[in-house]
């Protein structure tokens, strides 16, 4: 057990994946001698060479299409898109290929490809830095989409995914890389928890919030902020947004009776949508408000000095968490 | 453009079926082997037509052909090596032909019981892919897997004319010359992308795009099933050598409809399909072969036989390719299990137990 | 009025447009001289001409990138995907360029950019050619997603989103394409209904049916079927999914305590799951059972001789309806 | 590849400041014009310099610095016309002073006050484009605008080396092409892509796209200011006239880091940095004007106290960009009244007047 940030558990992992299987590759933009403008690949070309970790030419599409190649010639493409909003030039090859292929060819073909990507806001960056595009893969059959909220999760689940025959969407949360949290590196990977299963990670009475990637940490301190107020709140982090594990968050609604989603991404038609419908449907005896959902708002990322008040924080929780028990 | 294909054109096989030398191309093929391409030519040919037939009959529904480009394709395709690897789009047929891909299987797609057909991994052919382009990536792609596991083998990527418009298809070249990967780029210029003539994608010959990205590229008679093969083999051998892609430009025509959907009266002119007819792959083959001698009548009617019998086997498959059970639609969505999938497919299944009989 | 079909009446909504403005154009794969491979602009080329109705490269991205331009010099673009399935390779510039431009320029640069695609299955097509991408550009933010059911609204509709200043996209349900309907060619467009409004096409007591574009047949058709049963089902055609006109559905769902959503795309992060959401919050006393949907799988589109057992139909939208009925 | 740009590189002014003569391109320029273009690179440098030390004093998140990039930018933005249009990148700094934007506005992107920062219409100067790529194809479609306006007004369009790789910029070829647009396509090869050198993108010079589009492609040298004019100038007098496009590649050097968030020590020898130091765009052209005596000791440190009076301006002028009332992002998403944007925003009213001032 060591103590580190996300972004060393996510090279770390990577190293590991490298090491332990030797078709694994790693391409995308500045990945090699820059090590990625995160870093979480530093290091990895210089002990892998040119050929495994692939700095490529300047073309999402481009990395996306011969990474499907690579995996019909039974590599396990793992590819960085250098930030959320440059992931669109490859949304043709990862929705009508990555996604499709293995159905199409009736299983014969197999995309175990990982796509990496740093997500959501909070950093201060500039346009197209800082977008939460989850739901659009999510909703994409033939797709995983997961999300670690912390070091260790990083650390297992990127190894995981990489190790999943099916392709895996990775959303890295990039506010979160220097957090730093306990990781067992070595970690046995055939003993951990399904990437795809939901974690509570405080249990709580009062309420349930259902929370991903960069706002588990926001969901946890609004737990306990809530608590000096006597509210006691129920954390889980999905970690997979698709699949959703709903049977937990179900489960936990019939203990709470209610349910707050808090995701970065806009509201309208997010994956707490999702979430409420599929939550309503199976607890609509037991939900005592409806569900709630706090998120971005229906317009593009805001300029950086206005980001605080697009993104939920502790106070947006709990408000709704306060309406959801004044119903 | 010169819609003769201009001086530029390699051709070893003229229309009216005379053999003549080009500096630098050539291939020395024996009578048996030129025979051979004459069958495939021929067989390729009855294929289609069947397939064409069946869509009329509706049995298909619908179906790509390839009348006019049969020689690009068998040519094409009879220089690959068993473990070179084929991209192909939608329209070759006449390529998985020469990969030994049954007939059969290319009709599931068009009658609607799968989106595949075969497994790619048997004959080195990729499944049809529909989307213009998209295909070009993942040859590069695999083509790099070859490099990464030091193998000789070569890549080759099928494309239309209009295809060269397509991003995807630029960065294949752009990635292709960067890690100078062992793929041929085989264009087939029908001259049409539906109702869009040539003119909608480029204002130079197709060939000359390589000369952007830095390699080489050339145009052949894509009716001159000698030429095509010729220069197919060439642009193969240096890609398996590490010499890198390569752009190869059939010049030819599509002499069909886009599709049995489509309607080529509404936006093309007869004139050109008459021009194009006396430049028809097959009938100089087959009078290069009479007239020296190569084959006789005996020979050309057992071909016909043969063709006759590759038809009566398509029709009588074709009616009874197995329609896949309703189920089957949430097989391999995923490789692992996905508890959503699953719950979905289980509730198909209460659904449909609910009505007399049930689907499966 | 006259008996017409959609196709023909969008294809009149076209000419219309073009007369009526001269900086609108058409953009597109095939529009020309085949009038698009479902006929929606035959004839245009020959009486507008070549630089009004353009055949373009084959290349989507390249046709909105354009389109932006064209916007940025004060045309009005109206581009037409030729299928579904092949809107992917422009996903970038439509969302990280049409939708964004407007607000990234405060203002100063409108984008009065039609997209139109004709989507949805059930004209026994290959892979790629019936799918239903609505979902993705609801979930974007700048964008405006209507889709009409009949060809009066086709004919208005379509008119409406080439003058709006927004960008729209236009989905086009292809297999009603040869629908008749009345279509009031002289109307008038002024004081036409909002697009963007819901419209109840069937009052009914027992349970609120809301739908759009190729489903709202099929919802009318299960209405009639379960008048038999003495089952009253009110159906709203949506006409928009962004924005939904959810109060329009909320007062419905006031009145029948029960909502049953359709679209033929997939259920998973659907429209429905937006829908669900919203009016189980703002009609969490009144649902007297949870908001179900009926839509496509999280599977890819099967191949035709599927579709059938892939596309909602009369029978499971009842089977919905009975189950709601039965909460 | 040649590190010196090669013979084929268009150079009007070495680097030693001699006036040299290039058989096809020239310019004939007074000397109150040539002091002109030195001013404006001095200038530009200094915003450059400004902004990045705004940067590190955290005034604003990041800065794309144009270091060594200015003569390739002042050329070509001196070549327009007032109602040609010019869409750059996120580092046409340079080339957005040509066009008269003020400098302040260009800061409020990377201080986070705004997403955008100018009206493009005011000053035909499109908005900084992130995404790389993208901005091409509008360029291309303002252009067949243009064509359609039967106008006799010019598009330029900037992009890196780097973006050559992208689908959309080859899209943008195809189309140009095809509909003989009126748009330069300027391509500043600064021989880095952050981290990435040519070799990642290309294997032959970028300007031998154009070769394999059909249209014309120049190599210009970057930092020597006259050439860049000429070249530019031709270029956009050749589309204004119907001629279609033209690439020019202009070679020069990022100087700088990609931005300041970047550490190109980690992927670049100093060595490279100090030979280019010697090819240095303003150094040539003070020499040029000192040595004629088109410039005297005066001249020169006149410019420079209107360079430091421009950095005080943007010193004070950053820490005073207004910030935007939170309320601003729901501005305009729309252009037209939207339920949803409108309830959100009535519903963020709501929530932040519950707290003291609440927020505006
Ligand atoms: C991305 C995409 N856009 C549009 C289509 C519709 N479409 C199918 S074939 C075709 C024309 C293709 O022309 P070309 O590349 O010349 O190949 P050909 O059909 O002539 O063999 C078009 C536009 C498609 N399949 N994919
Ligand atoms: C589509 C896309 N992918 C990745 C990035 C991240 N990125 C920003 S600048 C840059 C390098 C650009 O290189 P080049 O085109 O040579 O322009 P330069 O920065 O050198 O001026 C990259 C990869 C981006 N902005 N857009
Ligand atoms: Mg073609
Ligand atoms: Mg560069």
């Amino acid at each position: 057990m060591a103590v580190t940030t996300m972004a060393k558990a996510l090279n770390a992992a990577l190293r590991r994946a490298l090491e332990s299987d030797d078709r694994v590759l790693l391409m995308g933009e500045d990945i090699g001698k820059l090590g990625g403008v995160f870093r979480i690949t530093d290091g990895l070309q210089k002990d892998f060479g040119e050929s495994r970790v692939i700095d490529s030419p300047l073309a999402e599409s481009g990395i996306l299409g011969t990474a499907v190649g690579l995996a019909m010639r039974g590599f396990r493409p793992v590819v960085e898109i250098q930030f959320d909003g440059f992931v669109y030039p490859a949304f043709d090859q990862i929705v009508s290929q990555v996604a499709k292929h293995h159905a199409r060819s009736s299983g014969a073909t197999r995309m175990p490809i990982t796509i990496r990507i740093p997500y959501g806001g909070g950093i201060g960056a500039v346009e197209h830095h800082s977008e939460s595009p989850e739901a659009y893969f999510a909703h994409t059959a033939g797709l995983r989409v997961i999300s670690p909220s912390n070091p260790f999760d990083a650390f297992v689940m990127l190894q995981q995914a990489v190790a999943s025959d099916d392709p895996v969407v990775f959303l890295e949360p990039k506010r979160r890389y220097w957090d730093k949290g306990e990781v067992d590196v070595d970690a046995d990977l055939a003993s951990a928890m399904s990437p795809y299963r939901a974690r509570i990670l405080r249990d709580g009475t009062s309420a349930t919030v259902a929370c991903y990637g960069p706002m588990v940490r926001t969901c946890l301190e609004a737990a306990t902020a809530a608590e000096t107020d006597g509210v006691s709140l129920e954390v889980i982090d999905l970690r997979s947004v698709s699949p959703l594990d709903v049977p937990t968050v179900v489960a936990s609604v019939r203990r709470t009776g209610r349910l707050v989603v808090v995701h970065e991404a806009s509201v309208f038609l997010g994956v707490g949508a999702e979430l409420a419908a599929r939550v309503t449907e199976e607890c609509f005896y037991s939900l005592e408000a409806p569900v709630l959902r706090v998120g971005g708002y229906h317009t593009p990322y805001p300029p950086s000095k206005l980001e605080e008040d697009y993104l939920p924080d502790l106070d947006r929780v709990l408000d709704a968490v306060d309406r959801a028990l004044a119903f | 453009m010169t819609a003769d294909g201009g001086p530029e054109l390699v051709q070893l096989l003229t229309p009216e079926g005379e053999r003549v030398h080009h500096p630098e191309y050539d291939v020395d093929l024996t009578p048996e082997e030129l025979r051979g391409l004459y069958r495939d030519l021929v067989l390729v040919r009855r294929i289609d037509a069947e397939a064409t037939a069946l869509q009329r009959q509706g049995e298909l529904g619908l179906w790509a052909q390839l009348l006019g480009q049969e020689a690009a394709q068998v040519g094409s395709g009879r220089a690959l090596r068993p473990d070179d690897y084929a991209f192909p789009t939608y329209r070759e047929h006449g390529v998985a032909w020469t990969r030994g891909v049954q007939p059969l299987s290319l009709l599931g797609l068009f009658r609607g019981v799968t989106n595949g057909g075969w497994d790619p991994r048997e004959r080195n052919f990729a499944l049809y892919t529909i989307v213009i382009g998209d295909q070009c990536l993942h040859a590069v792609g695999y083509a790099m897997g070859i490099q990464r596991d030091g193998a000789e083998q070569a890549v080759i990527c099928y494309f239309g004319d209009g295809a060269t418009s397509q991003g995807d298809v630029n960065e294949a070249f752009v990635f292709s010359a960067v890690y100078n990967a062992p793929v041929v780029f085989f264009c087939q210029n029908n001259q049409w992308a539906i109702s869009e003539p040539l003119e909608r994608q480029t204002r130079i010959p197709l060939y000359q795009r390589a000369q952007g990205f830095g390699f080489p590229g050339i145009r052949v008679d894509g009716n001159d099933v000698l030429a095509v093969l010729a220069v197919t083999q060439a642009a193969l051998a240096a890609a398996r050598e590490g010499q890198g892609p390569t752009l190869i430009e059939a010049f030819t025509y599509r002499m069909g409809a886009h599709t049995t959907s489509d309607d080529p009266t509404r936006y093309r002119v007869a004139a050109d399909l008459e021009a194009w007819k006396l430049k028809d792959p097959i009938e100089r083959v087959k009078v290069h072969l009479a007239r020296t001698g190569m084959a006789d009548a005996a020979f050309f009617s057992s071909v016909e036989a043969e063709a006759e019998e590759l038809a009566v086997h398509l029709r009588d498959g074709c009616r009874a390719l197995p329609e896949p059970p309703p189920t089957s639609m949430f097989d391999h969505v995923y490789a692992e299990p996905h508890p959503l999938v699953s719950a979905e497919r289980a509730e198909f299944e209460r659904y449909h137990a609910q009505f007399a009989g049930g689907a499966s």
